[in-house]
């Protein structure tokens, strides 16, 4: 049993949902602002990727990276960066994918926050980020969790993209997903259940553990 | 209902030439479902309804042969050609060479667990001993469609891929090409079988597209698609 | 000195209505705001501390120009100094006593002097949500002097108090004001609160 | 061009979104209530699909569903509901792949609304029933919107499961995902792009729509 | 009568401390409670109309038994037909005025009288938060009386009121419960929250 491509996907969903936090819910908050036809646009356009079949999302990064066309030739030859067939292009891609399952559940929290918490705290001479960091964050606690599970878990079992710019590349690129997808494939059931069984378990314990830290947080006043 | 073939990704430009002519001669209509042998395989071991299944091998078919999911044993329809090829400006004849000496890009495969031609590659890289020399370049591909993808979209410098390949593609003007000499892999036998399921109302016409699979002009048509004959066995 | 002279569009059971307030206050004093129910006092005091913006006019704070429609201009929000006890407190859900008083101030000194100001000492890791009506009122107003603003604006800041804990902690609230020279104004339907040495505003229709 | 599979794919997202709004909230709400250890454990159970890849997920259906297994057989025989190769059968997989996309966002969002709301309902003699649909409902609607959309969005992008339980049958599950899929492995690049342009013209139609009723239902009270 | 003797645990500035009522109320009468901030009011209101479960005692209401911790019973609370105003509203986000009140009665000319008692007719269309504070408060003992209540629970519900319609409001509530023959408990730390005609029970520490 290789255990490199369970280390591989742990890795990858890590940093996948690690960005998304620092990138997705500035922007959620931003979105939650007071609403604009811009605004609301932007937020149609992020759930776009979801719609693309996976693979078929693949296929149009593959097209804006292979390092022989405009774009990816630009990003090889100016940033060095590769984005196909490289960890760095699983990374971008499954931002792009999962981006939605972050943003669009914090933003719905956020704007259901009493905007005069955010006032009490702007009288008190406190930015936007301060009360962004200290008040409005820290209230919609279990929304963010929530966005933060369903990226992880939806990065760890993403496939079609993955397969499509990663190359399946032991130690680089193939990732759990990819190798349960292979032994269900050659038809060793055995070694597809075994994965499986680990990725389920080592993802359950992790999603446990939050929610169990969550409940913690927001304990009944009366307990 | 039409008849409904099952078809290894390899063969989806020659399925559409055999529905054709075969239509034309029968006038059988027929569909056909695209996807990688052992998908289609599991599918077929769990109830779909495909009357007829072409393999990109021949132990599919066998495997299911064996659980009686066939009608009759499993015939080799035809002999897979693998080549190399790319939108590269080097000169593909000498390819073995080229790996060796200079500096390539990435290298694709269709996985060698998974895909017969895939198999085939990992062979021809071992019996030239390639294998050590590229193993940093190549990527896996699902299946020999990714493969088609990779090279198309110029992600890969260089791909091997069935010869079929060739004659779906469009625009060969930037495509080198050369083909890999059969002594250097085992032979890609592609399988097809008869399943049970044609049993439930397409038997006939099931039967018919069985054995048409082996009549001249089918074999003109495969032969014309990037495709050696199977020699035919007498049994 | 403050100087208003604003016009806000409400909705009030009439349809659009206008909010017109002309009026000054004196610095370093204490003014009631009192009227009838709707009448617009919670608007005004969040036109004053720049949370609702109006459509005419201009705010003077000390000379300094706070607001002015025509030159579309409006001191932030954060520069203005205030500090606000609202109607409904709007206290932070996730922050207890003393961290509502440390979001406002580092001075360690400071803040246990405002928990006892406000007989609140013994519940410095209480939430929110854990507090009586009365013990979160009191929080709302001890947040707001946790920056020692020049401004203080309370909107009827101290309905869910008894009669005894009210007396005294107006008493030493009237202090602290002295001291810090703060100016107040403060919404109320009630005679008793702040009765002396006070100025009174009435909003009418 | 050959609309059925976008016809297949509206109806199946349509279908699935309308099954999990249905089921899912009440779930979510339920979820919400006071957290047991064991309710804690259902909210991660349920993540749990997410984390295998689509077509292993498929896989494991298909091994259930076969009208061969036990399961599937009884289905079968007892029911006569066939859920492998039918249109039912990928109604039942995207209901179980997209169940936590609907769920866990509305949990969150029903935790964070005040829980006097529901005190004032009760006192009112309304039953738990009645203060979810009148008041509890009403008032975590953008939460919904942004759930029912992502679930959309989500179940039109489907295409591992679909291809796996469904067999790219078409006019029963030959949807655009595979139809999309099917083009690019074909290399008909030029149907590709068509069924991409349009899947993406109707979602992003339904999604912006969606999303201006949001805003108008949740309007600034000063404007 | 309304019996009560219970005792529940709380979490004061002491660390847990049992919050003890053993005490009486009478039926069709108003009844003022008094006491510190932070005694108990609030939770002593919420135990009777079944929000809070206390740990031990019984409630019995009309002889009918209402809580009793020995036998593990408590009546549901949706049949316990009390009205509650609650001290921070609580009132629907998503409901008009008017519909407030229609969520509580079918009957539209009780509706239209309630809306003239609390004098808000003007306001069927306003949404809770395009109220003023005081409208709010006279929104959140309108709705609780839209169920005729038998017992009316009243937590500092006439604080953001000013004097004149608190007193006209007051007049006409105490008609509407002679009525309806209403018994009400009222929280208050105002003197002059139904002054005439009621008891007081004083909650100590
Ligand atoms: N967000 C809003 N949108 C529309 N109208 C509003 C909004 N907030 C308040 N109003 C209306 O503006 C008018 C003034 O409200 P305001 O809160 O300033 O009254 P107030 O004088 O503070 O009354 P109270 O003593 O009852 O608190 C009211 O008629 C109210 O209905
Ligand atoms: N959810 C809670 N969790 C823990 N303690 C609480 C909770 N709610 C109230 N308390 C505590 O219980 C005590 C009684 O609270 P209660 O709200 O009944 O007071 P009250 O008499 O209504 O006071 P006030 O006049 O200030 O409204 C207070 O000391 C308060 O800190
Ligand atoms: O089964 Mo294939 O034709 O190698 O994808
Ligand atoms: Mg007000
Ligand atoms: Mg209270």
């Amino acid at each position: 049993m290789d255990f490199e491509p369970i280390y591989l996907s742990l890795k990858l969903a890590l940093i996948t949902t690690a960005i998304l936090l620092v990138i997705g819910i500035p922007v959620a908050y931003w979105l939650s602002g007071k609403s604009t036809m811009a605004k609301i646009i932007l937020e149609a356009l992020i759930t776009m990727p979801l719609v693309l079949p996976p693979s078929v999302l693949g296929f149009y990064l593959l097209l804006a990276f292979s390092p022989n066309n405009g774009f990816g030739k630009w990003l090889h030859e100016h940033l060095n960066l590769q984005l196909v067939f490289s960890f760095e292009g699983l990374v971008f891609a499954s931002i792009i994918y999962s981006l939605p399952f972050m943003i669009s559940p914090v933003k719905s929290a956020f704007s259901h926050l009493p905007e005069t918490l955010a006032q009490a705290s702007y009288t008190m001479g406190k930015t936007r980020w301060q009360t962004f960091i200290y008040v409005l964050l820290p209230n919609i606690k279990a929304s963010i969790y929530t966005a933060a599970v369903l990226t992880f878990a939806h990065t760890l079992g993403e496939f079609g993209v993955v397969l499509m710019i990663g190359g399946n590349i032991p130690g680089v690129t193939k990732v759990a997903s990819i190798a349960i997808y292979d032994a269900v494939e050659t038809m060793d059931y055995h070694a597809a259940n075994q994965y499986a069984l680990i990725l389920f378990a080592i993802t359950f314990a992790i999603v446990l553990a939050v929610f169990i830290f969550n409940k913690k947080a927001v304990k009944n006043p009366f307990e | 209902q039409v008849l409904r073939i099952a078809v290894a990704a390899n063969a989806q430009q020659l399925i559409k030439r055999l529905q054709k002519d075969f239509e034309r001669k029968t006038g059988i209509k027929s569909e056909a479902i695209v996807g990688a042998s052992g998908k289609l395989t599991t599918q077929i071991m769990n109830g779909a309804p495909y009357d007829i299944f072409l393999s990109a091998d021949t132990e599919f078919p066998e495997q299911l042969y064996a659980k009686q999911l066939g009608l009759l044993k499993p015939k080799i329809y035809a002999l897979g050609s693998l080549i190399i090829c790319g939108k590269t400006n080097h000169d593909l004849k000498n390819w073995p060479k080229l790996l060796l000496g200079s500096k390539t890009g990435r290298i694709a495969v269709a996985n060698p667990k998974t895909a017969p031609y895939g198999k085939a590659a990992k062979e021809a890289l071992e019996y030239y001993q390639l294998k050590d020399k590229v193993s940093s370049n190549l990527v896996y591909a699902e299946n020999i469609s990714q493969v088609n993808t990779y090279i198309q979209t110029r992600a890969v410098e260089l791909g091997f891929t069935t010869e079929s390949f060739l004659y779906e593609h469009s625009d060969k003007s930037k495509l080198k090409w050369a083909r890999v000499d059969p002594e250097s892999y085992g032979k890609i036998e592609q399988g097809a079988i008869l399943l049970t399921y044609a049993k439930k109302g397409k038997l006939k016409e099931a039967t018919k597209f069985f054995d048409y699979l082996s009549s001249a002009s089918a074999q003109q048509i495969i032969s014309k698609s990037g495709y050696h004959l199977p020699v035919v066995k007498k049994s | 000195m403050i100087e208003v002279d604003i016009t806000k569009r409400i909705k009030t059971y009439k349809g659009w209505e206008d909010l017109k307030v002309k009026t000054q206050f004196d610095m370093g004093k204490i003014t009631r705001i009192t009227g009838p129910s709707g009448v617009g006092k919670t608007t005004l005091l969040k036109i004053i501390a720049g949370l609702i913006t109006p459509e005419l006019g201009a705010i003077k704070f000390n000379g300094n120009t706070w607001f002015d429609a025509e030159k579309k201009f409006s001191k932030k929000i954060q520069d203005r100094k205030v500090g606000f006890v609202f109607q409904d407190y709007a206290l932070f859900p996730n922050m207890t006593v003393e961290a509502h008083l440390a979001y406002g101030t580092k001075d360690q000194t400071y803040i246990n002097e405002l928990l006892e100001l406000g007989e609140m000492e013994n519940f410095r890791q209480h939430l929110p949500g854990q507090l009586s009506g009365g013990q979160q009122q009191r929080l709302a107003i001890l947040r707001a002097l946790s920056t020692k603003p020049v401004l203080l604006l309370m909107d009827e800041s101290f309905s869910a108090l008894d009669k005894e804990l009210k007396g005294k902690l107006m008493t030493k609230l009237q202090a602290l004001f002295l001291v810090q020279g703060t100016t107040v104004l403060v919404v109320t339907h009630h005679d008793e609160v702040f009765d002396q040495s006070s100025a009174i505003f009435r909003l009418e229709d």
